[in-house]
């Protein structure tokens, strides 16, 4: 957790990187490779969005696809029944997950561990089962359709590539965020209550407020990621925006990628979406079950080999070679 | 009868301790002093292999215990009394004891062990039937010892026995761990106490910053002007 | 009145199967501090065990039962070994997420091999029922809920009374202390893990045949179950009794008065509401669930 | 045969033929292109099982046009999509499109896929041909190159009000007017739409419905609705529901000795094998009124006829079972897309596929199940339409409307449990 400061890894590396992920779809054109980098980009930003508190507040929270959910919703039916631009309707989206999200924490911000996970995989259930069930509001469970009306207005674009550059500004702008949030005093005191609840109540730090400001954020932006959904599936509905699986999955991403680091999650969001494309392409056709079985293995052994995320691990690997060789 | 011979323990950039050797011979109690964090338990941790990335060697009568599994090293005779307490706080105080003797070697001898300790600690077969957590701190650590003689102990380690306790109850306590050396079970006990384990102890060893910095008899590590001022503050 | 009563019947006879489905991932959890969310799957495959017993050999399934879980201990003893033990000290959401690799990867083996079509077990006595009164009883499902009770109980006698229970207990309870005093921590994990899988396979059992299987069957009931655990007390086994007779009936009455759709967010509000007033759950043991509050 | 595997074998076959150019290479050139048609079903996850029967049915139909000579001499070639999911619909669709370069799709077995996939095919300027998925807001996008061939939820729903008014209710001496009915529905996108319609049209019928209940599919226990219904003992039932929860209807109905003087229910669950295998000869009586499984002979043209002979052989020596509902979809899809659509348009691309679609009139009988195919500017089908079968015998038979009849209806009212 020690801050390195050199300006390699500080700006340049970054830089460059954010450089590569924006030529990528340039180089390789074609329409797959194109949709799988603007699913994994959207991920990506979702993941980080989720790392904020899933990753450094160690807030393992399972129920982000409710706030999700709720950014893809609001813009969506201000968007249909207003007629307000989804380029208004986030932000008020956003509000209303932030909002949410302090009266979540509130409540489960002081349980433990497991106990925490299970709150907010039930208030992930509560918010899914309320979109089934106001029907007027959301279309219940046949959800909404928005018409395919292309104008930067209304964040409906023919181009395709165009969402894919959408996703990477959130992705590099959430990416910022973690960083400053990182480096400020606040990322340390996060970090400091994740690793060690006692001594950080010692150190006198009031972790609550931090955290429970940090989940809004967190809700706050990942309901951002959800009203770019809507308008580029031009569908929305209660499984697809809200479903347990998609909270598993921003959790994941990080995970893989390295839990707690600002690069963690766009690192697994890439491996994530590329391998499971890849096996889709691959496997698909054959026996139905075998991509999603070989996707759940790779997971697994991952999990398994490098438990701090694939990023950290290579990184630690990197580390010892370059002591042995010197 | 225990030998440990350059015990280190790392925790990642920390060495906890290092290169320790010491020695506890039969029906002696021998101390481990030190202030807090010079790694007392974390020694006592590495012996009955809670810990597990230390290196060195480990000897009980003469053999090696330091690739044994927890609970084999239960069953070799060394018995570890954690620091806090730690009983099993939503069982009863007879069941605490009975578990105890989970050992294979120790379950035939139960019964015997059970009157031996309620003979030893009278207060606690009237409380026989409370919950462990609902024990006042004194009656937890009676508990806790008595829990482990009920592993039939060839070897006692106490980890801060006194700790939080009144001054009253610490005399009781010291006098519990003589009587059990005079029935012969020799004692490791680690204590920041120092007076009275340099009192009670047989021989001393003096930790800091993981290191053993001195060692003698503990009459004799009492005289020592360095300790006395670095412990007791004369 | 009478239609009160049969609400009650059916929520308690369905509150029954819920209980046995929980009581093994209540014990999992409290001894080994694993969310395990692949439980659900446990519950699949003992219902496709049963389903390809009775179908190719043609053997009932209550006798069924009698090679079904010992062969679910054994599989639960199998994932122990190559995949909780080695992430037993791993971070917390690296257990998470393994448990939840798991299920999708057991998901889709079934998938693979059974295709997602519904089977069923169709024996003559599934619909039989009994009447008192102006009250229908089934009896397999009163045979159920008995056995299911059955089984909660035994599990409670054998923590109770056997040395291997006190040592699961103790375990629970501190799991450093009960490597100090002889227990082999390490196998006591995988006899409640295995526990646990034998546990949830009673259930299925249970289950085959009341119910059609698919592979997505046994996700699709464990939902509840992660309520139950935590309205119970986490870790507590007659807390998921009473939980699961309770959410049993709560549902039973809702669908009634309310209205099926509601049934869910009626459980899962009650369980919000449990967690912020008395996190611990209704049994559960204070301090397992609150951390320091500032 | 796999992707990799089939790229594999052309490249070494390439590599053979680069040895003699001349010969082959000509040749090559003279065969014609295969026309590439593009999958999207959910073929995992909770919804495949509809997803794996709509497929098969699709591909039994392509074999059997490939068989036949395919379309003007060019084979089809059907590429397999696994959309288990919106964002896998858009990968795969996406996938299928610039890999194997497929401009055509079909689809889709469920709405939240289909209406994924769709939009994706539009924005990539492909054509996509919906089959199966039947919400009401499908057709409602301003898509240029999407046509439904299929029925929307208010085409599925409306028939089981309509026979039981028009057959049920004199069936049961009862005068339409004062038929009690009660719709119970699963709470996803399928029974909610499906329900308001079949609640739509019997207010339509002056049918008075005495309760309309909503439940998740998931669900693990019915007895308080069994409890609901007899109490308010309706004379009919009106039931979209999913597998499980059909069969554990019908089953907690039996624990408890109820059961309504008719029960329809509305596809899915009602017209697939598992619900007999499930409850065996309690299934017999049972209504559901849904995609046509076939049709009456007599209704049907020479060319219908011979692909309903072809089809069925087919499949039964494939899967071994006898095609039902979801099956025959898939193939009355497949054919119509095959023979009626790319059998008339000038090219394959999707501006002259819509041109053939917009002009496309084939009378009703002339598919398998008695469709025709005609769209409205919205591209809906007016030609598909809603039947009703019966299970008889622990078989579906189909028994309206007229046009699909094969059977008179038996066992209405419904026998007390005992006597079944």
């Amino acid at each position: 957790m020690k801050p390195v400061r050199s300006p390699l890894t500080g700006l340049l590396l970054p830089v460059a990187g954010f450089a590569v992920l924006a030529a990528l779809p340039l180089i390789f054109s074609d329409a797959f490779f194109v949709a799988a980098v603007t699913l994994a980009f959207l991920g990506a930003a979702a993941s980080l969005a989720w790392n904020l508190s899933g990753g450094y507040a160690g807030q393992l929270s399972l129920g982000h696809a409710a706030f999700y959910g709720l950014g893809a919703y609001v813009s969506t039916i201000l968007f249909l029944k207003a007629g307000i631009s989804p380029l208004i309707g986030m932000w008020l989206g956003a509000i209303v997950s932030a909002a949410l999200a302090v009266f979540l924490g509130a409540i489960t911000m002081r349980l433990k561990g497991s106990f925490f996970v299970m709150s907010t995989l039930a208030f992930g259930a509560v918010v899914h089962i309320s979109a089934i069930n106001l029907r007027d509001l959301t279309g219940g469970p046949s959800g909404l359709a928005i018409p395919l009306r292309p104008s930067p207005e209304n964040l409906i674009f023919a181009k395709k590539l165009i969402y894919t550059y959408v996703a990477l500004v959130l992705v590099i702008v959430f990416y910022a965020i973690t960083r400053m949030i990182a480096a400020s005093k606040i990322g340390y005191a996060l970090v400091a209550f994740r690793e060690n609840h006692d001594a950080a109540r010692a150190l006198g730090i009031r972790t609550l407020p931090l955290r429970i400001g940090v989940f809004a954020l967190s809700a706050g932006l990942i309901s951002i990621c959800g009203t770019v959904h809507a308008q580029y599936y031009l569908y929305v509905d209660p499984d697809s925006v809200m479903g347990l699986n998609l909270s598993l999955n921003f959790a994941l991403m990080a995970i893989v990628g390295g839990l707690g680091t600002a690069y963690g999650p766009i690192v697994g969001a890439l491996l994530v979406s590329v391998v499971s494309v890849v096996m889709q392409a691959y496997l698909g056709d054959q026996i139905s079950g075998l991509t999603q079985l070989a996707y759940a293995a790779i997971v697994i052994l991952v999990l398994l080999v490098a438990p701090t995320g694939l990023g950290p691990s290579a990184h630690a690997f990197l580390k010892r070679r370059m002591t042995w060789l010197s | 009868m225990l030998r440990v011979r350059d015990l280190s323990v790392r925790f990642g950039d920390v060495q906890a301790v290092e290169q320790l050797s010491f020695d506890v011979a039969a029906g002696q109690i021998v101390g481990l002093v030190g202030s807090n964090g010079a790694g007392k338990t974390t020694t006592l941790s590495a012996i009955s292999a809670l810990v597990r990335n230390r290196s060195g060697s480990i000897e009980l009568d003469g053999k090696d215990i330091s690739r044994l599994a927890p609970h084999q090293i239960v069953e070799q005779g060394l018995i570890h009394v954690p620091e806090g307490r730690r009983l099993f706080p939503f069982m009863s105080v007879l069941e605490n004891l009975e578990i105890g003797a989970y050992g294979k070697a120790a379950r035939g001898k139960r019964k015997q062990q059970l009157e031996f300790i309620f003979d030893l600690l009278p207060r606690l077969a009237e409380r026989r039937n409370q919950l462990a957590g609902t024990l006042s701190g004194g009656e937890q650590q009676m508990c806790a010892i008595g829990r482990g003689l009920m592993s039939c102990p060839r070897l006692l380690m106490l980890d801060e026995p006194t700790l939080g306790l009144a001054p009253m109850l610490v005399e009781e306590v010291f006098r519990l761990v003589k009587t059990i050396r005079d029935q012969g079970v020799p004692i490791l006990i680690i204590e920041q106490q120092v007076v009275h384990v340099l009192e009670t102890a047989d021989y001393a060893y003096v930790l800091e910053s993981g290191r053993g910095t001195m060692q003698g008899l503990g009459a004799t590590l009492l005289q020592d002007d360095g300790l006395r001022r670095a412990y007791l503050g004369i | 009145m009478d239609i009160y009563i049969q609400l009650a019947l059916s929520g308690l006879f369905i509150g029954g199967v819920y209980a046995l489905i929980s009581v093994g991932l209540t014990l999992v959890f409290g001894v080994l501090r694993v969310v395990n969310f692949a439980h659900g799957e446990y519950l699949t495959i003992a219902m496709y065990l049963t389903y390809f017993m009775f179908q190719r050999v043609g053997i009932d399934p209550f006798v069924a039962s009698i090679a079904v879980v010992p062969l679910m201990f054994v599989l639960g003893l199998a994932t122990e070994r190559l995949l909780i033990r080695p992430t037993l000290e791993a971070p917390h959401v690296v257990q998470v997420f393994v448990t939840f690799a798991l299920s999708l990867f057991l998901q889709n083996l079934l998938l693979a091999l059974f295709t997602s079509d519904f089977r069923s077990v169709r024996t003559p006595y599934a619909t039989a029922a009994f009447q008192i009164g102006p009250l229908y009883v089934s009896w397999l499902r009163a045979a159920v809920f008995v056995v299911a009770l059955a089984f909660a109980g035994g599990l409670a006698a054998f923590l109770k009374y056997t040395y291997m229970g006190s040592a699961i207990r103790a375990t629970a309870q501190d799991r450093r202390s009960a490597r100090l005093v002889g227990i082999n921590v390490d196998r006591v994990y995988a006899v409640t893990f295995a526990l646990g899988c034998a546990l949830v396979g009673a259930a299925g059992i249970l289950l085959s045949p009341l119910f059609s299987v698919n592979p997505y069957t046994g996700a699709d009931m464990i939902l509840v179950s992660f309520v139950i655990v935590v309205l119970g007390g986490m870790g507590s086994i007659a807390g998921a009794v009473t939980a699961g007779l309770l959410i049993g009936v709560v549902e039973s009455f809702t669908g009634y008065l309310a209205g099926g759709e509601l049934k869910q967010l009626v459980y899962f509000v009650l369980f919000m509401i449990v967690l912020a007033v008395r996190p611990n759950g209704l049994f559960g043991r204070k301090g397992a669930e609150v951390m320091d509050v500032t | 045969m796999s992707q990799s595997k089939r790229r594999l074998a052309r490249r070494e076959v390439l590599g053979l033929l680069a040895a003699v150019p001349a010969v082959f290479s000509s040749r090559s050139a003279l065969a014609q292109e295969p026309i590439k048609v593009g999958g999207i079903f959910p073929l995992t996850g909770g919804n495949s099982v509809f997803g794996n029967q709509n497929f098969q049915g699709v591909e039994t139909a392509i074999e059997l046009v490939n068989d036949r000579g395919g379309v003007k001499g060019r084979k089809i070639q059907l590429f397999k999509g696994d959309g288990n999911s919106p964002q896998a619909a858009i990968s795969e669709t996406n996938r299928l499109a610039s890999r194997e370069g497929v401009r055509i799709f079909v689809g889709s077995s469920t709405s939240a896929v289909g209406m994924v996939a769709s939009q994706e095919a539009e924005r990539n300027g492909a054509f996509y041909w919906e089959g199966m998925a039947v919400a009401n807001n499908y057709t409602e996008r301003d898509f240029k190159n999407v046509f439904r061939m299929g029925l929307s939820a208010a085409g599925l729903g409306e028939p089981a009000p309509l026979y039981a008014a028009e057959v049920l209710a004199p069936m049961l001496k009862i005068d339409s007017k004062n038929l009690k009915v009660a719709v119970v529905a699963e709470d996803s996108a399928f029974g909610v739409d499906v329900s308001r319609a079949v609640i739509a049209q019997a207010e339509k019928l002056g049918i008075k419905i005495g309760l309309r209940e909503l439940y998740s599919a998931k669900t693990t226990d019915l007895s308080p609705l069994v409890l609901k219904l007899r109490s308010l003992d309706p004379d009919m039932i009106i039931a979209t529901q999913f597998i499980n929860d059909a069969i554990l209807f019908q089953r907690q109905m039996k624990e408890m000795n109820y059961s309504p003087k008719a029960f329809v229910g509305t596809s899915a669950g009602h017209s697939t094998l598992s619900l007999a295998e499930a409850i065996g000869k309690d299934v017999n009586g049972i209504f559901s009124s849904s995609f046509p499984l076939d049709a009456n002979l007599n209704s049907l043209s020479a060319e219908a006829r011979a692909d309903r002979e072809a089809f069925l052989k087919r499949y039964e020596a494939k899967y071994k079972v006898a095609p039902a509902v979801q099956e025959s979809l898939g193939f009355v899809v497949g054919i119509a897309l095959a023979r009626d659509i790319l059998g008339n348009a000038t090219s394959d691309s999707a501006s002259d596929l819509r041109e053939a679609s917009l002009k496309v009139d084939v009378p009703v009988g002339s598919y398998i199940n008695g469709w025709g195919l005609k769209f409205d500017d919205k591209g809906q089908n007016r030609r598909a339409f809603g039947s009703v079968v019966q299970w008889q015998d622990q078989k579906m038979i189909s028994v309206y409307p007229a046009a699909n009849k094969v059977h008179d209806p038996i066992m209405v009212p419904l026998p007390a449990r005992n006597a079944r």
